[in-house]
C-alpha cells in the first residue's frame, strides 16, 4: 500500500488541470435539457475530445489516453475542482462504453467509440418500459429478426437526454416474455431512424431532463447487436456492468459539494446559533464523501492491477445516493426561508448559491430510484453479496 | 382532561374536507399553478362562504366561536389539498393582529374580513416573502419588532419567485410608519410567529397523509415481479414508518394549537416540539413516498409533485427548523428544571 | 378539547402521590430475577393492593378503583416519579386483565382477578415457542380435550418472569396445525400442575428474566378456557389486544428516563465539548418522549369517552422501542469510558448512574424484539392500517 | 497510488485467519470468560509464536517488518474473533512506546516482547483502566502527559468490572515518577491515541463482519412463515444496510492506519474518520444483526453476545465517539481551508 501519486499521476493531474484552467468556459453553458444548452454542450465534449480528455481510461486508438482508473479519478477530481460543463454523454462514455470494449466487435469499436468520444453521437439509455422499471426482467420491447435486421417495436421510458440525444442503446426482447431475463438482446439503434418518436418527460424541475422511445418498426442491422441474440441480459450485467457502478457517479462530484456545503455552513453558522443538528449533518456529509472518495480509490486500484469487481458494487449506488441526499437537504437546511427562491435577489440568496443548491436538492430525490431502485440495489446485495436465499 | 374534539368541531372538519375535496383537486392547483399561484378571487370568496375566514373569531362578533385547538383539523384538510396559504393566514393570525389596530381598526376590517369582502395578508416574521399581498387590501406585516399595517398605495411590492409554483410571493416593503413598534411589537411578533409555526405544522400533518394516500394508492395498483408493489415488505415499511412518525406528529401538533390559544406554560416549546414533529413526518412522507413512486413520482405529470414541492417550501418559512430547534434547546438544556414524568400537562 | 387536569383527577394525583411517598422503599429492592428479589417485590404488590394501587383502572370488586385511563397515566406518572419499583405482575394486570374483563366468564374473573391484584399469583405470559416466534400462527403446544379437562404437551418459551410467577396464560393448539389461527385456544395454566417444568434462560445481562415452559400432559380444567375453544386467537387479539398495545409501556416510563438523560448532558456537556451529535440525540430523545406522551393521552381521552382502538397500535411498539434505543444509547455515548464499569467506583460513574444506564441500555435491545418484533408491528400498519396488500 | 495489498501482506492476514479460527472458536472465548477474561499466557505465547507480537518490528530487529497499513487486516481478524486485546496493544502500541525508554530499555524488553517471554501492557489516553495489568511484566501507561514505565512492585492494580466479561480490566495507579512528561509527554500520548484508535477501528470492523455473518447464517437457518427468516425483504435490508456501511468504513480505516505509519498530513482527521465510521458500521451490525437473530439473540447461551458486548465496550474506549467527532469537527470547520475533491491524498 502506498498512498501517494507516483510521479506520473502527479503529472497527469498537473496536464489536466493547466488545460481545464484554460478551457473551461469562464461563464456557465445553458442547460443541457434545452436544444441551445444541448449544442453548446456537444461544442464543449469536442473540445474535450481535441485534446484527449472526453474519455481518458479508453485506449488511445479509440481517443483516449490509455489511462488508469486512478488517473480517470484524478481528472475527474481536477474536473469538478475546476466548475467544468456537466457532460452529456456520460451514458455512452461511462455506461455503453465499457460494455462495448468488453463485447463491441472491433467494427463496433472502431464505429462507435470515436464519434461517442468527440460527441458527435451522444447517446441515451434505453433500459426501463412503463410497465418495466425494477423488474428488468419483464421488458417486453420486442426485436424480430428479419435477414440482417431486427424490427422493433414497443415502447421504452426513463430515458435520461433522450430528448436529443442521436442513439440509444437497450435491452430488446427477441424471445418470449415469458423467458424473463433470457430472451433479451443487447442492441444499438439510432433515433434518428425512422419509426422512432421521441416524447421529452417534463421531470419535477420542469424540465425535459428525459424521455419516452415509441418504436414503431424500426429496422436495426444485426451488426448492431452487442453480444449474441438472447444474451443481452448477461452482457449487459456482466464484469463491464459491475464497473458501471464504479463509473456512474465520480466520488470527486460529492467532494465538491461536501466542500461548498462546509462553506457553505462556515458562512452561516453564527446566524444560525451553530444549530447542532445542522452541523452534525455538515460533519456526516462530508466524512461520507471522504468515505465515498476513499472506497473509489480501494475499488480502482484494485480494478488497475487486475482484480474483478462482483455484487459488492450494488453497495456504491445505495451509499452515493443516500449521501447526496443527505448533502443537499442539509444546504436547503441551512439556506432556510432562503432556500424557496432560487433567483433571489438577496445577499443571501446569492452568495449562498441558493439556485444551485435547489437544483442539486431536487436531483438527489431521484438518486434512490434511478439506475436500480435502492431496494433493488439492496435485494442484490443480500442474495448475492450476503447469500440470503432469494 | 379532554384531548378530543367535541362533536361541533368534526362536524366542521368533515365540511371543510368535502369542500376542499370538491373545490381543490389536484386539477384546480394545476390551474393556480398556471395562472402564477396564490388564491384567486372566486376561491377567495368561496372560503368566506363556507366561514373558514371567522373559524377564530367569537361568535358574537360573527364567526364560528372555535379557539385554535378547535379549527386545527380544518387547517389539517386544508394541507391535505396544499390550499394556497393566503386565506389560511387572514383565517388564523388577522383575528389575533386586527386588534392592534384598535377598536375603529377592527371595526372597519373585521366584517368585511368576515364577508370575504377584504383581503388580508399577513407577512409572517423571518419570512421573506408575504403571499397574495399583490391582491390584498390590508397586509399585516411583522418586521423585527415593527408592526405595519398596509394598505393599497402604503407599500412597495416586489415579486419572488419561489420553486413551489403554486406560491404566489412578494417581498413588501412599507412606505409608512408601523402601527407599533418595540416591545409591544416584539410581542405580538414573537405570539404571531408562534401562531403561524401552529398552522404551518397543522397543514404539514395535512401534506405528509396527502403524500401517503397516494403513495399507498401507486402501492396498491402499480404491479412489478407479477404482483402489486405494495405487497413487497420493503414498500411496506417505508411507508409504515411514514405513517408511525405522522401518527406522533398528530397530538403534538393539536396540543400546541391548545397551547397558543391561551396563556399556557412552555408555549415556545411546545410550539416548536409540534413543528419539528409534523416538518419531520411531512419530509419523510415526500422522500419515502417519492421513492415508492420511483421516476413516475418525479415527472411533471404526476401529481405527487404538488405536495412535495409544497412540504418543501413550507420547510423554511414560519420559522425554520434551526431557528426551531434553537428554541427546544433552549427551553430544555437552559433554566432550573428539567420536565419530566407528570410536566407535560402541568400549568405552572 | 381541555388539556387541564380536572378537579377530581387533581386529588386522585395527589392522593397517588402523597401514599408514594409515604411507602415507596427508600433503598431500591433486590433484582426480581433472583428468588430472593421476586419474593421482595412480591411484598411490595401487596402492599399497592391492600391500599388499591395495584389496578386502578379495574373495578372496586375486584381491588381497582374504577379509574379512567387518564387516571391510570397520572399514576403511573406518579409511580415512576417516585422512582418505585419494577411492576412484575405487569403481564396479568395489563395484559391478561384486559382480556379476561372482557371476555371472562363472572367465575373467571371472581377467581383471578383479586389474587392478581394483591400479586398473590404472579402471571407470565406463554405465547412463543421455539418453531413460532413472529409467526405465531405457528403454534404446536398441543391442548387435547379429555371429558372437563385439556391435557397439554409441548413447549413454550420466552416467557418473562416465568421463572418465579405462579400462573401463565397463553395460547395452545385444539385444532389441527394446518388451522393456522385458527384452531387455536386461550388457556389459563397454574406453573404449579402436575407435569409443568420451567427451565429459565439466562439473558444477555446474566439474569434469568424468561424461562422455557414444558408441558407434560398437563391436566388444565376447561373452567380455565377464556372464550370458546378454537377462538383463542380472537380472544387474544381482540379489542383488549390493542388496548394492551397502550398499556403495556407508559409513557412516564420513557419520560423519567429522558429527564435523567437530559439532566446526565447537562452535567457532562462542558467535559464533552457540547458534543452537537450528543446534544441532537438528547434533543431528540426527550421530544420523542413527550410525543408518546401526548400521543398516549390522545388515545386514552378518546377511549375513556368509549371510543376504541384499531391497528394504529402497532405504531406505539415501534416508537416507544425505538424512542428507548435513542434514550439509552444517547446515554452510553455521554458516559463515554464511564459506560463499560456499572459498578465504577469513580465519581463519574456513581454521580451519572451508569451501573442504571447500562442495564437499561441492554434491557431496550430487546424492546424492537418482545410483544411482536418491530417488522411484524410494520406489516400490520401496512397492512391493516394502510390497506397494501398482503 | 497502490490501494492494496501486497501478497505476503494478504498471506500473513489469512494465517492469522486460521490461526484464530482454530485457537479463539466461541467455545474458547466463553472459557476465558468464566476464568475472569483477558488473554492467559497459554494464548500469549502461541501468539508470540505466530509472531503478532513483531508484526510491527522490523525485520533487521526480529520482526516482521510490516508497518500499520500492512498489518492492519490482521487486526481485523482479531476483532472477528473478539481476541483478548491485551496482545494487540503490546503488538500494535509497544513497539512504537519502548524507544521512549531510551535504547537500554528497549533493548532489555524488545526480544522479550517478540519472544514471548515478556508481558507488556498499555494504558491508552482517556481509558479508565488496562487491560490484563495484573499478568503484565511492564506496564506503559500514559496518562495526562505522562508517560510511565512501570515492572512489578511499582504500581497499585485494582480491578475494574467491565459489563463485557470478556474483558480483564484495571485501574493503575503508578508508584514511581514517569519516563517522560511535558510537551514530549503530550505529543507521545497524542500518537498513542491516533494508533490506539486506528487499532480499535479495525478491530471494530471484525466484529461488524463478525456479527453480519452470524445474523446471515442465522436468517438461512431460522424458518418462519414456512420460509427461512432472510428470505424476507426486511431481514434483507436491515443485513444489507450493514453490509453498505462495513463496505465503505473498511477503506477509511485503512487509510487511516496508512496515516499513522507515517507523518502525513491531517493525521486526527483521518483516524478519527475512521473511529466513527467503524464505530457506526459495528453498532449499526450489533443492532441489525441482533434484531435478525430476534430473542434467540438475546439469551446468553446465543455466541452473538460475545461479539455485541465487545462492540459496546469497545465503544467508549480509544477515544469516544465525543473526542473523535470534536476532532473532526475541530478539522474541518475551523482553520483555513475546507478539503474537497482532489485533496483525500495530497500531501500538504
Amino acid at each position: 500500500m502506498d498512498l501517494r501519486y507516483t510521479a506520473t499521476e502527479q503529472a497527469f493531474r498537473e496536464e489536466a488541470r493547466a488545460w481545464l484552467a484554460a478551457h473551461v468556459p469562464r461563464d456557465p453553458l445553458p442547460s443541457p435539457d434545452t436544444a441551445e444548452g444541448f449544442a453548446a454542450h456537444r461544442l464543449w465534449e469536442q473540445r474535450l475530445a481535441e485534446a484527449r480528455w472526453s474519455a481518458v481510461t479508453w485506449p488511445a486508438q479509440y481517443g483516449g489516453r490509455g489511462a488508469t482508473l486512478v488517473e480517470w479519478l484524478i481528472f475527474e477530481e481536477e474536473y469538478y475542482r475546476a466548475g467544468a460543463p456537466v457532460r452529456i454523454n456520460a451514458n455512452g462514455l461511462h455506461l455503453l462504453a465499457p460494455t462495448l470494449l468488453e463485447h463491441g466487435t472491433p467494427e463496433q469499436k472502431a464505429r462507435f467509440l470515436p464519434p461517442m468520444a468527440k460527441g458527435e453521437e451522444v447517446w441515451a439509455q434505453a433500459w426501463s418500459e412503463p410497465e418495466a422499471g425494477s423488474d428488468l426482467a419483464a421488458l417486453r420491447c420486442r426485436a424480430v429478426r428479419d435477414g440482417d435486421h431486427y424490427v422493433l417495436s414497443g415502447q421504452k421510458t426513463w430515458s435520461t437526454r433522450a430528448a436529443f440525444a442521436d442513439w440509444c442503446f437497450g435491452l430488446f426482447r427477441t424471445g418470449s416474455l415469458g423467458e424473463r431475463h433470457r430472451g433479451l438482446t443487447f442492441l444499438l439503434v439510432s433515433l434518428r431512424s425512422p419509426g422512432v418518436r421521441v416524447r421529452p418527460i417534463r421531470q419535477l424541475d420542469g424540465r425535459a431532463g428525459f424521455a419516452e422511445i415509441f418504436f414503431d418498426e424500426v429496422k436495426v442491422p444485426v451488426s448492431q447487436r452487442v453480444g449474441e441474440e438472447g444474451e443481452g441480459w448477461k452482457v449487459a450485467m456482466a464484469t463491464a456492468g459491475f464497473e458501471r457502478g464504479l463509473l456512474l457517479r465520480s466520488p470527486a462530484r460529492f467532494q465538491e459539494r461536501a466542500r461548498r456545503l462546509v462553506e457553505l455552513w462556515r458562512r452561516r453558522r453564527d446566524q444560525l446559533a451553530r444549530d447542532p443538528h445542522l452541523e452534525d449533518a455538515v460533519v456526516q456529509a462530508w466524512l461520507d464523501a471522504e468515505a465515498y472518495c476513499l472506497a473509489t480509490y480501494h475499488t480502482a486500484c484494485r480494478l488497475d492491477r487486475g482484480g474483478v469487481i462482483g455484487p459488492e458494487a450494488s453497495t456504491n449506488k445505495i451509499f452515493w445516493s443516500e449521501l447526496d441526499l443527505l448533502l443537499c437537504d442539509a444546504a436547503l437546511r441551512i439556506l432556510g426561508p432562503a432556500a424557496e427562491f432560487p433567483a433571489g435577489k438577496e445577499v443571501l440568496a446569492k452568495e449562498a448559491d441558493s439556485g444551485r443548491w435547489l437544483e442539486e436538492f431536487l436531483f438527489a430525490q431521484a438518486g434512490p430510484i434511478y439506475a436500480g431502485t435502492n431496494e433493488i440495489q439492496r435485494n442484490i446485495i443480500a442474495e448475492r453479496l450476503l447469500g440470503l436465499p432469494r | 382532561m379532554d384531548f378530543t374534539f367535541s362533536e361541533d368541531e368534526c362536524l366542521l372538519r368533515d365540511a371543510a374536507r368535502e369542500f376542499f375535496a370538491t373545490e381543490m383537486t389536484a386539477d384546480r392547483l394545476r390551474r393556480i399553478w398556471e395562472e402564477g399561484g396564490g388564491c384567486d378571487d372566486r376561491l377567495w370568496s368561496a372560503l368566506a362562504e363556507l366561514g373558514l375566514p371567522g373559524i377564530l373569531v367569537p361568535e358574537e362578533q360573527g364567526g364560528l366561536g372555535l379557539d385554535e385547538a378547535g379549527a386545527v383539523r380544518v387547517v389539517e384538510e386544508a394541507g391535505y389539498v396544499a390550499l394556497p396559504e393566503s386565506p389560511l393566514h387572514a383565517a388564523w393570525l388577522a383575528p389575533f393582529l386586527l386588534p392592534t389596530l384598535g377598536e375603529e381598526g377592527r371595526a372597519r376590517w373585521l366584517p368585511r374580513l368576515l364577508s370575504g369582502e377584504a383581503r388580508i395578508a399577513v407577512g409572517i416574521p423571518g419570512d421573506l416573502a408575504v403571499e397574495d399581498a399583490d391582491r390584498a387590501h390590508l397586509v399585516l406585516l411583522s418586521e423585527g419588532d415593527a408592526l405595519f399595517a398596509l394598505t393599497a398605495g402604503s407599500f412597495r411590492c416586489e415579486p419572488r419567485t419561489s420553486f413551489d409554483p403554486g406560491r404566489r410571493a412578494f417581498a413588501v416593503t412599507p412606505s409608512i410608519d408601523p402601527v407599533c413598534i418595540g416591545a409591544e411589537g416584539a410581542r405580538i411578533a414573537a405570539e404571531l410567529l408562534d401562531r403561524a409555526a401552529v398552522l404551518a405544522a397543522a397543514y404539514e400533518l395535512g401534506l405528509a397523509r396527502r403524500i401517503l394516500d397516494l403513495a399507498v394508492e401507486h402501492a396498491r395498483q402499480r404491479c412489478q415481479f407479477g404482483r402489486p408493489v405494495g405487497s413487497f415488505q420493503a414498500v411496506k415499511h417505508l411507508l409504515a414508518d411514514v405513517a408511525v412518525r405522522l401518527q406522533f406528529a398528530r397530538p403534538v401538533v393539536y396540543r400546541a394549537a391548545w397551547v397558543v390559544a391561551r396563556e399556557a406554560p412552555r408555549r415556545a416549546l411546545a410550539v416548536s416540539h409540534a413543528r419539528l414533529a409534523a416538518g419531520q413526518a411531512a419530509r419523510l412522507a415526500a422522500r419515502n413516498g417519492l421513492q415508492v413512486f420511483g421516476a413516475m413520482g418525479y415527472t411533471w405529470e404526476c401529481d405527487l409533485q404538488l405536495y412535495l414541492k409544497r412540504v418543501w417550501s413550507l420547510a423554511g418559512r414560519c420559522g425554520d427548523e434551526a431557528l426551531h430547534r434553537r428554541r427546544v434547546r433552549q427551553a430544555l438544556l437552559v433554566g432550573d428544571t428539567v420536565p419530566g414524568a407528570g410536566d407535560t400537562f402541568a400549568e405552572n
